[in-house]
């Protein structure tokens, strides 16, 4: 009997096809739900010239500010980028070291969505008027303004959930979702940093979240202590 | 001239907030409204994050690192809330679900144009959030702002000087002089704080205001 | 203490508002998920001059196909009206007394989340160069083809989930999800049929599959007794 | 000249479905590649109603009213397999996170073009259910098809005669004579039943085939 499992041994391992250049979805808002143990497998990685998309641009010196301090990042598209302790980001931005796309909030989710999704992008009513529709097709659909947004894919989509199961089905913990299960949908390549691994049939099939089609590489947070040894 | 200080500002936008409503509060001095909002009401708070029933912070040994709201604070969730994704969530805000939120502003115009995400001041790095698609989406905005800058000077302008968070999205604003409607005829004073006359009112305000119906 | 509840004692009292001329969204996929009970008490409401907004077109002589020999409909928006026994819509429609716009499926899954998220239209890839194309909007993206697509909003959604608390959240059975979910976001009136009714705070917070926010007027399948009697 | 049944057709697509696949058999005969898949094997079914691990049909005494495939035919859940709603299900087809589609066909043109939802009989309302999303959104599309209609009339053609469900989409065609690649170059023979020539196939077809590399 095959038996499919989406276990990866090694943090080390689940990021080491990560390229020069690539495009890298970082779930997370704020401090919640972010893949930490898995960025921090990426500096280790070392790869560089990346793109980051993620709603924040990382504080003090983890998590994605980490990678900024390491000089690996070359862009980032984000809606927040300028939380208290930003100090990283601050730094390069300021050096023109760094290239910032900011994109409303719900508007980055949708894109996101839409590239997971298939569509090619989607008329949002957010922004319309501003600045940051500037450049950007606009059309008005029964009298309201709706600015044309188009899809964002990424290569890699490094997630966090609270459990998965072998076939790489997932759940969370709370307000933990946030990005993570539409960036599961976006990226060429999943990787889900999680507290453990069940089996096949353990969790729910009502409570799933983030079904396992979505997701390439599963890797629990005591996988760390492989990448030690 | 009288003047509220926050927390009487907070405790006035609380008191026009039904029960039953879903309301999205701004961070900053929005977040302070469900303070107001007395134990015995149920109004069921949204957060951006993906939370729709936030509860009051949690107890020091009860905290859970991922539960926390928009402004990076640790909540709990109400006995009937629930968690969601990004795209739900911001589904709920565009999408008109929300009754109420209520924001901070820089500045506000006559037609309703808000101003809450930018200054013109290039050098800190701009940053958005998801205060656009609130102010897009929700059923009825509402804006709770100091009526002037610490330099005395107007926010209630003709025209919005620093970049729009939206246009034409404001329905009301609560500052710490009057409560003004923002309706087709023009910014509509609702309530005046004491004895603040609409002559004093309007000295603060470079839009012009029409007088309480 | 104010309590919320949504529960409405009756059927007929939850679609008593339904006016002649609304657009209804009906959730179900062949026999799986359908509101049965409230599409009888619309039945016996008798709104005329509908339009529905399903995946199928009824079957024999329930559900939608009652709706339809009852002449209730004037208007059907679906992806599959000819599945095997849909005899009162093809009747309807040989005689040229109903009108029917096609969709694809998916196309009538992203019209309906568009208009439950606030979103104008999407571009999808589905139809493009296909005759359910024509007379539509099209762009080619990064070289690929897709269709505009605009939101498709309702007055009223008719939802069959498992089970409901007093707030409104709902959980379902098994594959009975199908168009219910996203229909409870895109009408202004959501009604949902279900097994039975629970306090708040008895279901699981992280297994809520439609947030409360989306539902306004829950019925049990026992509320028919009421109607009974 | 040798022809399969409807049997050896399925079996013979179930051949080229990998191990941990992601598959979607469409209504009729690739339904019935699942049988010919062995219980030893790991495949993963999607059914666009929204299961992702459809197992086999259930007990009678097991049957779940709601938990039905594309098809309408009652089905169980695998282990591991999971529930959601039209959008996430539409999202894995047309995102492309399905592995292989396998679509029954009324005509498929050299360039791949695909039609199966109507004909040009418009006496009969028309009804397209999932198949253009499957027809875009799915890494492979196998189209499993008789060679000929019952008049013995070719049904691989220079260009569809009957409405499209999508352009340029097929990747290969498994008939009751041959498997045929849809390449670059044109139709290319992979695979001839039999004692099967590809002139006694090319005799069957309209499009121009090509010989096996």
């Amino acid at each position: 009997m095959i038996v499919m499992n989406k276990t990866c041994e090694s943090l080390r391992a689940a990021v080491a096809d990560i390229a020069d250049g690539s495009v890298v979805m970082i779930g997370g808002f704020g401090n919640s739900g972010i893949p930490l143990q898995l960025i921090e497998a990426l500096r280790q990685h070392g790869a560089r010239d990346l793109t980051i998309i993620s709603n924040n641009a990382g504080v003090a010196e983890i998590g994605i500010a980490s990678l900024l301090k390491a000089g690996q990042v070359r862009k980032i598209v984000c809606s927040f980028p300028r939380s208290s302790g930003s100090i990283w980001f601050e730094r390069l931005y300021e050096a023109g070291d760094i290239e910032l796309e900011l994109v409303p909030q719900g508007t980055l989710g949708e894109r996101i969505r839409a590239a997971g999704a298939g569509l090619g992008g989607v008329y949002t009513p957010t922004g319309y008027g501003t600045r940051l529709a500037e450049g950007k097709e606009t059309k008005v659909i029964n009298g309201k303004g709706f600015v044309l947004e188009t899809a964002l894919p990424a290569d890699v989509a490094l997630i966090k959930a609270h459990r998965a199961d072998v076939w790489g089905n997932l759940i969370y913990n709370t307000a933990g979702r946030n990005f993570n299960p539409i960036m599961a949908t976006a990226a060429t390549t999943t990787i889900a940093e999680v507290s453990d691994v069940v089996s096949a049939g353990e969790l729910d099939p009502e409570c799933i979240v983030t079904p396992g089609i979505f997701v390439d590489r599963v890797v629990t947070q005591e996988a760390s202590r492989h990448d030690a040894a | 001239m009288m003047r509220l200080n926050s927390d009487e500002m907070a405790r006035r936008v609380a008191q026009d907030i039904p029960d039953g409503a879903y309301v999205n509060l701004g961070i900053g001095m929005p977040t302070s409204v469900a303070n107001h909002v007395s134990d015995d009401r149920l109004v069921i708070y949204h957060s951006e994050n993906g939370i729709l029933g936030v509860g009051p912070a949690p107890a020091p040994d009860q905290v859970d690192p991922d539960l926390i709201n928009a402004g990076k604070q640790y909540v709990t969730l109400l006995q009937g809330g629930c968690y969601f994704d990004n795209a739900e969530s911001f589904a709920m805000m565009r999408g008109g679900h929300l009754d109420i939120a209520v924001l901070g502003a820089f500045q506000v115009s006559e037609r309703g144009d808000l101003a809450n995400w930018a200054t013109n001041d290039d050098t800190f790095p701009p940053a958005v959030g998801g205060a656009m698609d609130l102010a897009v989406g929700a059923k009825q905005l509402f804006v709770l702002m100091r009526h002037t800058t610490k330099a005395n000077e107007p926010k209630i302008l003709n025209q919005c000087h620093y970049p729009l968070t939206g246009a034409g999205v404001v329905k009301r604003i609560y500052t710490d002089l009057a409560v003004i409607d923002v309706t087709e005829e023009g910014l509509r004073v609702r309530e005046l704080y004491g004895d603040n006359t609409l002559a004093d009112v309007q000295a603060l305000t470079e839009a012009r205001l029409l007088p309480p119906l």
